[in-house]
């Protein structure tokens, strides 16, 4: 394990949980409007793929999508303000949590319909094909969109055109309350991808380091040409559905603490501390900027103005 | 014959319904998300899973086309079925199945095979949901021949519309205002049903009728209080169904006023609003002393922003305020 | 091989056969308003999963469907009259071809709608289930469907409910122009299977005995609480998609005339004689009826009346 | 300035259209069932495949839903993006995508994405090709905003319009009429642009005003043609497209004649003729002799059955009854 490398992500991931913890706290404060689903505990999927991704390349991304714009690149300010809709962020406020974009750091938005982005991120994917661009596409979707035709559709399209792009799926094993067992008889993820004659890979959700891995070996290929790859992350949300949903009556208590003991960020705390030679200094220097970075980002947020209501009728077509 | 009434939310009147209907017939599967052991994402299924069982509430993945094309197929096949969409804009991952197998079998079968199913989902702007859930297309249905269209505005026409819509041979659409399921009113004790295609008045006016469904019902109303004030004297009608639709009693409200104005949360291009303009002209142009007025949703993308989102729907407000510039001309 | 079924199941194959030539006639002879696809080349499969079901199982069929009507027992007069659009069919000419409906005889609806016949017949069979009333249902579509959303929604429904559902896939190859190969990278359907943990079987579509075996076991699966099979029958339209299409430009003549070589019915004409121990007299005997049956039809519904104009507004909604 | 003119099918004014817009504009790509090698189910794209080679001309399988949003995203990335629903009918299974992403994505973005993709087919009844071929309903994404609508009713207007259409910056719905592609007109030689929101005047007449898209211009254009020998004098308006609409051009015409008859294939309910109707009474209620008419489809699925079928379309003979109806009023 690259030792640089490897704090980075720490940072990262400490980054996108501190960030939704204080939405959490913002939004129970009721300043926050619309409905925020929050990606506590998953945080080592978003940035363990998107450590690889260059600038241009583009992420499409979900309903849980905070932390996907934060590690493509987002500034954390940028995001807190489109969730507080203010004028101030890439989406000007008009957007919010589920409709949020940021094209100048490759961010594509987030999406309010489940399996939508999907058939998106292809065709991002068929448009970097064409135009020569060597841009990499990912598409982060839940186990709640395997099952629906966006998904279907989306791959056979990526498959049968060969085109760089990757389908990345965070098998939290629930949609909203709904255990994945329930939906499907088929539990595994990545064994779907047979059906496009597609590569399938699980991985360790909560290991951000084989995360980084297998996408790496992904993105590699699809940016040579060797087409798209189906990656199914195994993760866990430990908050609920979305703020407002105690995520309790669905789920085992034991459960929920199973996998908080399987935290991603906590674990590899401990694993730079233990064996991978950084300093516990190095690790508290790396908190402290966080909580700093985020700080800014809120006080930026709080600041900012709204949108003026005169501007209702801009960019509706252009 | 005094009957005894008592206080019911929306959501509740809802739930009772259903609950009548599952047991009176035994032939009704309730299909969609959430809708099983957590009782909906609104609360609009909450205790019918313990009565009645998984066998009859079918929880599904997300997979709204896989799960209408299924409760269709069930309607056909002997099986009355209703399918929650939840959010009316997740309909639109099922249009294919509700407008070309729902809609045509009937006729197309020459009558042969119906498909009683009922299509239930919530619509509308609530708490800045944003574009991806706030839509209010009830209008493409009802441009849809073969389906029939409910759009209640209380607890009372809930209960009453969705028992009749449960006991009809052909696909309903049935759709409710997330931002109702709270709302309260007096409701009868015993059982009830109220006929699809009756409009109820939910307030005499001399000078100007309203026409409102769902969630502007209630927009009308406050606006009709508002003008009260001013001395104008506003009736308030509510067709409750948009299909079929009471065009005889909205017309004779026109005659009797003069002036009609048609609130709706959905923009006004090729919309409902249009439709009762032109029922207006159809039915009693003569009558007419000012032209029939529309106020609608602006035609925007609804914005998450609560500064730009409530520039967009039709507020108590903007409606006293077109009214009046209506009356002084 | 049982003579007495084998019999019947070339009469049968037959009717389908000198009907769809017949409809290509009258077609041809500008009679038949609308558009048709014909069956010929396929007859086998129709036949051969129809012959294990009961009058009160179920079919859903497609825009090529006029054979699988025969095949589940609507009689060929009505089908006829209602391709002519004449009042005194099942669907009494408000239908066609693509719009035929004779629940009396549990066809359930050809369709104009590529895939919808999937998520339509799993519901059926959801009735079924609940009602326990022993139905089986029968989806029929083809390659074209493979690909489409309400395939892969419609299979996850039959698989996690467990329902008394067949799948059959009319595999020939092309969806109107389109070869399959172009379409997806998978050209196996019943390799999908295994992504929604089904049963898979491939099967000779130019044998009705194979077919026939096949079926029966997958019915018999289905019946008996055992859920869906996914059935792949290779086969080959030996006409154009629809009428009107000459179906050379993107098939080789040579592919076309080596399936035709394989004719279903040739074949099984052949076996019955040589070493099924059928005369040539009962074969002769068979294909006089079929003529005459035929006849018959093309009769009935030439003088049949068209619909009444005032009846324009009749079952809208009942 | 004499003009070289030449006729030209409406089929083959598109492929032009299409020709010289890939030339210009080497981001374009055409993403559809049936539009590469083939040249198209309606010859629509007939000779592109060889010119632009199929790495530009995308043939799909039977997947509308993943090919829509596969064009959306690409049109999102940096490419302009064409896909072909070919029926109409055949685009309610990319609905969600339609509505939900491209109609949103530069209001929600701020502008900062834009989507020009460009969804193209074919409605409208044409040779009984029953319910699951004949609809019409280009009036729902005419209600959405953020989309604009064409529907071009000649080859010249094809022509025009598609060219500006692939110039738009916004998605725009493109919705030819299959009853039209072997109809023929006159266009100019050299390179032309018709902009969207500008209606065209068939006809001048002085007694009534007939507002039709599509196939329906020409049926407007039948019955003045047979009112004229009655002595009456009908202007055939065609919007030519729906978002963004002449408002104008129309309301100066039913100003000048003071009646307006609005013929569509559409069914009357919630749809585009009481688009118009409403346009009347807003912009010209005053100057309107009697009520605005819609002269519509029935509201019955569309019948198989030629005696059928026949009934429930606007005929021009229906129109010439019904708009002597009216003037005799
Ligand atoms: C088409 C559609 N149907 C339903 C919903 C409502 N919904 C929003 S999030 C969600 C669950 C998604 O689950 P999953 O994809 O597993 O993602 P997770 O929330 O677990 O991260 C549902 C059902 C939706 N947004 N879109
Ligand atoms: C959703 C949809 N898209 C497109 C079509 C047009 N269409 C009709 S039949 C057909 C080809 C179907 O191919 P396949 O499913 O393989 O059946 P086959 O014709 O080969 O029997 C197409 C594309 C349609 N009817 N429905
Ligand atoms: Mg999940
Ligand atoms: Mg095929």
């Amino acid at each position: 394990m690259d030792k640089k490398l490897a704090l980075t992500l720490y940072q990262k991931m400490l980054q996108l949980r501190e960030f939704e913890l204080k939405v959490q706290e913002l939004y129970r404060r009721g300043l926050l409007p619309g409905f925020v689903h929050l990606y506590v505990g998953e945080e080592a999927v978003a940035v363990g793929v998107c450590a690889n991704l260059q600038p241009t390349d583009l992420v499409y991304s979900t309903h849980r999508g905070h932390g996907h714009a934060l590690a493509k690149g987002v500034p954390g300010r940028e995001v807190m303000a489109e969730l507080w809709g203010k004028s101030t962020s890439s989406s000007g406020g008009r957007g919010g949590s589920m409709h949020m974009y940021a094209p100048e750091y490759g961010f594509m938005g987030t999406n309010g319909i489940v399996g939508a982005g999907i058939p998106l991120a292809t065709g991002a994917a068929l448009s970097a094909q064409l135009r020569k661009s060597g841009q990499v596409v990912v598409a982060f979707f839940g186990d709640g969109a395997v099952n629906s035709g966006s998904f279907h559709e989306g791959l056979n399209f990526g498959a049968v055109w060969n085109l760089p792009v990757v389908y990345v799926c965070e098998n939290n094993l629930y949609a909203t309350e709904m255990a994945f067992r329930r939906a499907t008889k088929n539990t595994s993820v990545q064994s779907r991808a047979a059906a496009y004659k597609l590569p399938g890979v699980e991985v360790d959700g909560s290991d951000v380091v084989a995360i980084h891995a297998a996408a790496r070996a992904a993105i590699e290929q699809a940016r040579s040409g060797g087409g798209p790859t189906l990656i199914e992350a195994k993760t866990y949300r430990f908050v609920g559905h979305h703020e407002g949903d105690p995520g309790t009556s669905y789920r085992t208590r034991e459960e929920v603490e199973e996998w908080k003991g399987r935290c991603p960020i906590k674990s590899l705390r401990n694993k730079l501390l233990q064996d991978g030679g950084v300093s516990l200094e190095s690790v508290e220097q790396v908190e402290r900027e966080v909580h700093e970075w985020l700080d800014e980002a809120v006080q930026f947020a709080r600041e900012s103005p709204e949108p003026e209501a005169s501007t209702v009728y801009d960019h509706i077509y252009s | 014959m005094p009957e005894q009434l008592r206080e019911i939310s929306y959501v509740d009147a809802g739930v009772e319904a259903l609950r009548e209907e599952m047991q009176r017939d035994s032939t009704i599967v309730y299909i969609g998300q959430g809708i099983g052991p957590r009782g909906g994402n609104f609360r609009q299924t909450r205790g019918l899973c313990p009565e009645f069982g998984e066998e009859r509430l079918r929880d599904t993945g997300i997979c709204e086309l896989g799960a209408t094309g299924v409760a269709i197929g069930a309607a056909m096949a002997g099986s009355r079925a209703i399918v929650d969409e939840v959010f009316l804009d997740f309909s639109l991952e099922a249009m294919t199945q509700i407008i070309q197998q729902a809609a045509n079998i009937c006729y197309s079968s020459n009558g042969k095979i119906r498909a009683p199913v009922l299509v239930r989902s919530a619509m509308g702007s609530v708490r800045n949901a944003g574009p991806h859930h706030s839509h209010c297309f009830y209008g493409w249905f009802a441009s849809t021949p073969g389906l029939k269209v409910v759009t209640p505005a209380t607890p009372y026409d809930v209960k009453g519309l969705l028992k009749s819509s449960l006991r009809e041979e052909c696909p309903v659409i049935f759709i409710e205002h997330k931002a109702l399921y709270n709302s309260k009113e007096m409701i009868p004790e015993g059982e009830y049903l109220i006929p699809l295609g009756e409009a109820r008045i939910h307030r005499e006016g001399r000078d100007i009728t309203l026409v409102g469904i769902s969630k502007m019902v209630h927009i009308a109303l406050e606006a009709a209080a508002a003008l009260e004030k001013e001395g104008i004297s506003a009736e308030v009608i509510d067709p409750r169904t948009i299909v079929p639709l009471d065009r005889a009693r909205i017309a004779a409200s026109i005659k009797k006023t003069g002036r009609i104005a048609v609130i709706d949360e959905a923009p006004a291009m090729c919309g409902f609003a249009g439709e009762v303009v032109a029922l207006a002209c159809e039915e009693c142009f003569d009558a007419l002393d000012s032209p029939p007025l529309r106020i609608c949703s602006l035609p925007i993308p609804s914005p998450f922003s609560p500064v730009l989102e409530s520039q967009v729907i039709p507020t108590a407000e903007r409606v006293v305020k077109e009214v009046r510039k209506l009356m002084e001309n």
